[in-house]
């Protein structure tokens, strides 16, 4: 049979040429390297919220490597993969990058739907989670989500901050009876994160919840707007993503809905979203968890170890270091380098497991003063994790847009959410998880 | 005027200002359709690389808004000869569904060599035209309308009259409609088929600049603006795919049915209702009318 | 052919016991008859109260100017047009109103004045598209292949080579029909409508277009068709050449109303006939 | 050269109905699926399974369940991503409501289910055609998606609507959730897309393919020679949906694992699909393969080719390769417009006469 000798041959050809080109390249330098894939998105309709996240985060490694020599004289490298925001290429990315070298040693997708995807993947794999400010609320809870952190705050947790500070305007908690709240939604699971707490808080305090859902990608609010402009609403709250945060900023002005009684999630409060508003956007709030600005020794170490000797991912970016994401994107940086080298001593050794990782967020502590030492000295709270906590301590402030000055000022104290609230509905949520998919807590005694 | 009636006002003048935003959108793909009988997927990502074209060449090369704009058009002009020379050319005679293809390539291109070029962040889109809503009405009337989009409606008004001034009036006009008609006779009266395919991509390349602008003033230029494409598909069907004046009629009929659904069906049934109920709506139309609002009653021969 | 014969023999029971109906037990057996039809598509009248029928085994040809309601008629025969007026008999029973399908399963199998064949499949699975209503076979066994649906599909497919073999169109048999000739597609249309072995067979135009060497083959083809398996066939023809020749009966239409009726040498002779041909003013 | 079909002759009407009459057709196929049950198995492991194998494989079910549709009825349908919508939280609800069901009775049940719901959305096809028949699809995908992010129910009253696959059994062997090895979960997919392929063929190349196809060439004609309208385009969209249910089911259920109804189902999703057949050819089943490969692997080799060998960043990588992913399909078009499977055929038929052009 000549010719199925060569037809076999064409195939085993090709079959190899695909092959080799999807295989992923375990490209490892000389040596020992933390691997940490950075599954972030420059592409597609949320890339703007996307591009500063993952240069904060791929700048803090940088910056760890230029400047320290890596964590413990073992370089770390981040590996990006672009997901798009999309959730299959998340599976993708992650199946990638998982194996790389000696292995990765955390993951952090941004997206809370990929991060949904992923818990139950990492906990199988034992690759620790870390969703800072997105992802699973519930997932604080340890004992069911072992390889799943959320410091320092949960989407709950924002929601009940910005009802602090609702309170604190209005002047006393009992100011708040018969108020209206409106909550401009992503309609996605992301957008509905904060209804449950939201509407435990309105039985409480007693407002009244206006639900107002808007389906991506959001250009077109009008519907919803002219509600608010119905029910009028004493506050509006956003948990808006993408171009739905700049065009819902703008049609709150057209309404001429009072900017400062509008208050965004901390995903709602990046510089892209309000700057394409213009000056409508000032007065603009949301909720936050880092410092603003640039103003800190990492950022000047950045600009002249990183920046400065060109080793930025994207060296256009150095003027917007700074914005609120890329911040975001430093302090997963810095949570994720303290636990490894926390990992690193606790063991003893410089190649650290996903395990060992998780072990040493789960006694991950960074006070005030370490976190001077890393030089973001009031840059953020403190942080201590433990095994059935997976949030830990959580200070959270608002910030307010000033569209003149083109920047955002912190206006508010750093307060602690409202645990009481959440707590039962985080112990409800993660065992009705843990019920569906036959998981047994674990005990964290 | 009571309240409620007033509200119910003002959710018919959004709709129907909505509804004309849609429509420019929608008048590119008619252009194209009329003309060559081409489904343009590439539509939306057109309107996003003109806005993306008319916003990078402000901040790259410094040019005011007054120069940007015929640098635009001349990259639409250019981009329009460019198809017409790398892809259509080559798939003349070809089924329709082949063409819709080819224009799902093109809409990749596009939106690649978009991103590339000018970078995928959020870029401000300001030319100074009216924001906000309208104070005069507001005060007066305690009516909300908003001024941007009073303007485009103004600007689809001159777009339409414009359209039909060059369709009616001028030579390439009227050998647009002969080949939109019948290709074979247009071609054995002498009239290039190449030639028109240049023209009909590049009046539809100028309107995509047009409603990128419009919606770009509205949310910034960005990759999500390649997704009105979609809020466009609704009026398309409803208004049939041939007639400019279905496109509006349609954009009005589809603007105000979601706003009304939405504002007076949304909260009871939780929201977000508006995109389902379009097609509903035109899915409804459609079941009465199956050729769409102006098209044509097919009587069917064999 | 014993099965056309059986149909037939049952068929001519039926009308010949049922007391209603035009046919009576002498006169030639009725396949068809309109009666007083008028057709119009909003205010335009296509056809306006006509009456013709229909012999069982005959060749009945229906001729008439450009736009003189043809085509019409046989869709209202057919049953994709409606008629606002007027009764159809079928096999001696009043017919009522149905959907074209309907009529193809009491026995009306047609071709196309445009050809209309389906362009993607290959001649083979075209024909065999004609014996659709006459397979059985369930969705289960159609999705495993085999049993019941193999064995139907074999049987079939040899009623459709049958049919293959007698219009010459062998060659053909694997290719797909868009590409072929005109001529050709028009036998294989024939050949599909044939495999839907039909008690009436109406042909539209079945020669335009066609060289002479073609229509003598499709001549030939016609007339066989009528001898061998008995089909009753309706056509229209703008040859007269070939009208006279076929045909055993003629009905004339002018305007969508019908101005002669009879033997192609009466027909020939009718001066109203002569008229409309030559084009007298009404 | 060697590819000849002549001296092969078929003496009966079953023979030459076969699935691939020539012989070194059936050799190549054996092969191939030699290769996808006895080899692929041993070497795959996560990436390789996750990334590569069950996408495709699921999205070649899927893309096949829309040609049967668009390909083969000729109804044109933007819908998809819904109806995989319909199949995977008919697989959650049934998964969670009753504990114990095999999966593969799941998976088939959600394709049942999926096909009731495909073909009331069916019906407006009867009086629409063309492509002012996407408008009913099209009505499908939004309402249906917003359904099933509105009411709880469908997601078991979790906080935020997302759905979780838990661990479910397919005849002892476990195919859901993290735990379940990737080898399970590739020979489960397998079995059910080469099973579904070769039902589907088979219906196709039977009566009611015929018919289907008979409706999409020409549906008057169709009609006139017996064909009902409603049965045959309701009992496409009735095997569109089934297919296209079970690999909703599958995608969630085994490949996924949770799903977000906004975006697994997302309109871009339902186009991404018509894209496959589109690009892989319409009204063949090997286009819905060949389709489903270009799409997805094809961004995959890229992006690797740039990333981790050029050295590119991943945004450039992106944009160069949806660049030449456009490109590629323009030029595809060009040199062949009836998609990869014909691409494919005429290279098939260049070989049969090679050396010799006519």
């Amino acid at each position: 049979m000549k010719f199925t000798k060569a037809k076999f041959l064409t195939g085993m050809a090709s079959g190899l040429l695909a092959a080799t080109l999807l295989a992923p390249v375990a490209a490892v330098a000389d040596g020992h390297e933390l691997i940490l894939p950075s599954l972030d998105y420059r592409t597609g309709p949320y890339a703007p919220g996307g591009i500063p996240y993952a240069n904060g985060y791929a700048d803090y490694f940088a910056l760890l490597n230029e400047r320290d020599g890596g964590i413990n004289g073992v370089k770390a490298k981040v590996v990006p993969c672009e997901t798009g925001y999309n959730t299959k290429k998340g599976v993708e990315c992650y199946e990638k990058t998982k194996n790389i070298g000696s292995g990765a040693l955390a993951y952090m997708p941004l997206s809370t739907g990929i991060t949904y995807q992923l818990i139950p993947k990492v906990t199988a794999d034992k690759i620790p989670l870390v969703t800072i400010g997105y992802g699973r609320t519930s997932a604080r809870n340890g004992q069911v989500f072992e390889y799943v952190f959320n410091p320092p705050a949960t989407y709950w947790d924002g929601a009940t901050v910005a009802i602090k500070h609702v309170i604190d305007s209005e002047g006393g908690a009992d100011k708040l009876k018969g108020k209206k709240i409106a909550l401009v939604y992503h309609n996605s699971a992301y957008g509905k994160e904060p209804i449950r707490t939201l509407q435990a808080l309105s039985e409480k305090m007693g407002f009244e919840l206006t639900l107002l859902p808007v389906d991506h990608p959001g250009q077109e609010q009008k519907a919803t707007w002219l509600q608010v402009r119905r029910n009028r609403p004493d506050w509006v709250f956003m948990w808006g993503w993408g171009v739905m945060n700049q065009v819902a900023i703008k049609e709150a002005a057209s309404i001429r809905f009072p900017m400062e009684k509008f208050v965004g999630v901390w995903w709602s409060g990046g510089e892209n979203d309000v700057l394409p508003a213009g000056k409508d956007a000032h007065g603009y709030k949301s909720v936050v968890f880092t410092a603003v600005g640039d103003g800190f020794q990492t950022h000047e170490d950045i600009k002249a170890y990183v920046y400065g000797k060109g080793k930025a991912v994207d060296a256009s970016f150095e003027e917007r270091i700074g914005e609120t994401h890329y911040n975001r994107g430093i302090y997963a940086g810095a949570l994720v380098a303290e636990a490894i080298r926390k990992a690193m001593a606790d063991n003893d050794t410089k190649k650290p497991t996903g395990v060992m990782v998780k072990d040493a967020f789960e006694g991950l502590e960074i006070s005030d003063e370490r976190w001077a030492e890393l030089g973001l000295a009031n840059f953020t709270g403190a942080v201590k994790l433990s095994c059935a906590d997976h949030r830990g301590p959580s200070k959270i402030a608002v910030q307010q847009w000033d569209a003149e000055a083109k920047q955002w000022s912190i206006i508010s104290d750093f307060v602690e959410p409202m645990d009481d609230v959440t707590t039962p509905l985080i112990k409800a949520d993660s065992e009705a998880y843990a019920k569906e998919n036959n998981i047994t807590p674990r005990d964290c005694k | 005027m009571s309240v409620e009636f007033g509200f119910f006002l003002e959710t018919v003048i959004s709709g129907l200002m909505a509804g004309v935003m849609y429509a420019l959108v929608a008048l590119g793909f008619v252009l194209i359709f009329k003309a060559s009988g081409i489904f343009n997927f590439a539509q939306g990502v057109m309107c996003l690389f003109a806005a993306l074209t008319f916003v990078g060449v402000q901040e790259k090369f410094g040019l005011p808004a007054w120069l940007a704009l015929p640098a635009a058009v001349g990259v639409m002009i250019l981009l329009a000869w460019l198809i017409e020379r790398l892809v259509l050319r080559h798939l003349v005679n070809q089924d329709p569904i082949i063409l819709f293809m080819a224009t799902i390539g093109l809409a990749y291109v596009l939106e690649g060599l978009g991103d590339l070029m000018w970078g995928s962040d959020v870029k401000l889109l300001d030319i100074g035209l009216p924001q906000g809503a309208s104070d005069y009405m507001l005060d007066n009337f305690n009516l909300y309308v908003e001024k941007l989009e009073v303007v485009a409606a103004v600007i689809a008004s001159i777009l339409v009259a414009a359209l039909a001034v060059f369709f009616q009036k001028t030579r390439v006009g009227r050998a647009l409609r002969a080949v939109a008609d019948d290709h074979q006779a247009a071609l054995s009266v002498g009239i290039s088929l190449n030639t028109i395919w240049v023209i009909v991509w590049s009046v539809a390349g100028i309107v995509a600049l047009v409603a990128g602008i419009m919606w770009g003033s509205k949310s910034g230029v960005q990759f999500s603006l390649s997704l009105i494409a979609l809020k466009a598909l609704p009026v398309l069907i409803l208004g049939g795919f041939t007639s400019i004046p279905g496109a509006i009629v349609g954009g009005l009929i589809i603007g105000v049915g979601e706003k009304v659904a939405e504002v007076y069906m949304g909260p009871f049934v939780g929201g977000a209702v508006e995109n389902w109920f379009a097609y509903m709506l035109a899915l409804a139309f459609l079941l009465v009318r199956p050729q769409g609002l102006f098209g044509e009653k097919i009587i069917e021969r064999v | 052919m014993t099965f056309q014969a059986n149909v037939s023999d049952a068929m001519s029971d039926a009308t010949s016991n049922a007391a209603t109906g035009p046919a009576s037990a002498k006169e030639p057996e009725m396949m068809l008859a309109v009666e007083h039809v008028s057709l119009s598509f909003g205010g335009v009248k296509a056809i306006t109260d006509i009456s013709f029928d229909i012999h069982k085994g005959e060749i009945r040809a229906i001729i008439g100017p450009n736009g003189a309601g043809k085509t019409s008629m046989l869709n209202v025969i057919n049953g994709f047009y409606h008629p606002q007026e007027g009764t159809i008999y079928w096999q001696g029973k009043v017919r009522r109103r149905m959907k074209p399908h309907e009529a193809a399963k009491s026995g009306i199998a047609r071709t196309f004045q445009n050809v209309a064949l389906f362009k993607g499949m290959s001649t083979l699975d075209n024909v065999m598209t004609g014996r659709g209503l006459k397979m059985k076979s369930n969705f289960f066994w159609q999705c495993i292949h085999k049993g019941p649906a193999l064995c139907e599909e074999n049987e079939h497919r040899a009623k459709v080579e049958e049919i293959i073999d007698f219009l010459e169109i062998q060659h053909i048999r694997n290719k797909p029909v868009g590409k072929l000739p005109y001529g050709l597609q028009k036998r294989v249309e024939l050949a599909r409508a044939l495999a839907m072995e039909p008690d009436l067979l109406l042909l539209d135009e079945p020669m335009a277009g066609m060289n002479l060497e073609e229509k003598e083959d499709m001549s030939r083809f016609i007339i066989e068709t009528n001898q061998r398996y008995g089909t009753t066939i309706a056509l229209i023809e703008h040859d007269m050449g070939v009208v006279m020749d076929l045909s055993d009966r003629v009905v004339v239409l002018d305007y969508g109303k019908k101005i002669g009726d009879g033997p192609p040498a009466e027909v020939q002779a009718n001066q109203e006939v002569i008229d409309a041909y030559l084009g007298v003013s009404h | 050269m060697f590819y000849r079909e002549t001296g092969q002759f078929k003496t009966n009407y079953s023979d030459d109905r076969a699935i691939f009459p020539i012989a070194q057709d059936r050799y190549g196929i054996m092969i191939l699926l030699a290769i996808a049950f006895f080899v692929i198995p041993f070497t795959v492991d996560d990436y390789w399974g996750n990334a590569i194998f069950l996408p495709l494989l699921i999205y070649a079910l899927i893309a096949m369940g829309l040609n049967v549709l668009v390909g083969y009825c000729g109804q044109i349908s933007l819908g998809t991503a819904a109806f995989m919508a319909v199949g995977s939280y008919a697989s959650f609800k049934l998964m969670t409501s009753f504990p114990g069901l095999d999966f593969s009775i799941v998976v088939l049940m959600s394709g049942l289910i999926t096909a009731v719901v495909g073909s009331l959305f069916g019906l407006p096809s009867l009086r629409i055609k063309g492509f002012y028949l996407a408008v009913a699809t099209l009505a499908a995908q939004f309402f249906i998606i917003w359904l099933v992010n509105k009411v709880e129910w469908f997601y078991n009253y979790s906080a935020t609507g997302q759905i979780n696959a838990p661990e479910r059994t397919a005849l002892m062997f476990p195919v859901t959730g993290p735990n379940a090895p990737i080898l399970y979960k590739y020979f489960f997919c397998l079995i059910i897309v080469v099973l579904a392929a070769l039902v589907t063929k088979n219906i196709v190349r039977g009566r009611i393919g015929r018919q289907w196809m008979a409706i999409r060439d020409m549906d008057i004609a169709a009609e006139l020679i017996g064909v009902r309208p409603l049965t045959t385009k309701l009992s496409a969209f009735a095997v569109s949906s089934f297919l296209i249910g079970m690999g909703g089911a599958l995608y969630f259920g085994v490949w996924l694992g949770a799903a977000e109804p906004t975006e697994a189902f997302g309109i871009d999703q339902s186009f991404l699909i018509l894209f496959m057949i589109i690009v892989g050819g319409l009204g063949t089943i090997l286009g819905s393969f060949l389709g489903a490969a270009f799409l997805w692997l094809f961004p995959i080799a890229f992006k690797n080719f740039m990333v981790d060998g050029l050295g590119l960043s991943t945004a450039m990588s992106e944009h160069l390769q949806i660049i030449l992913m456009g490109g590629l399909i323009i030029f595809f078009l060009i040199v062949e417009p009836h998609g990869l499977a014909r691409l494919w055929q005429i290279t098939k038929e260049k070989l049969r006469i090679w050396p010799f052009p006519h």
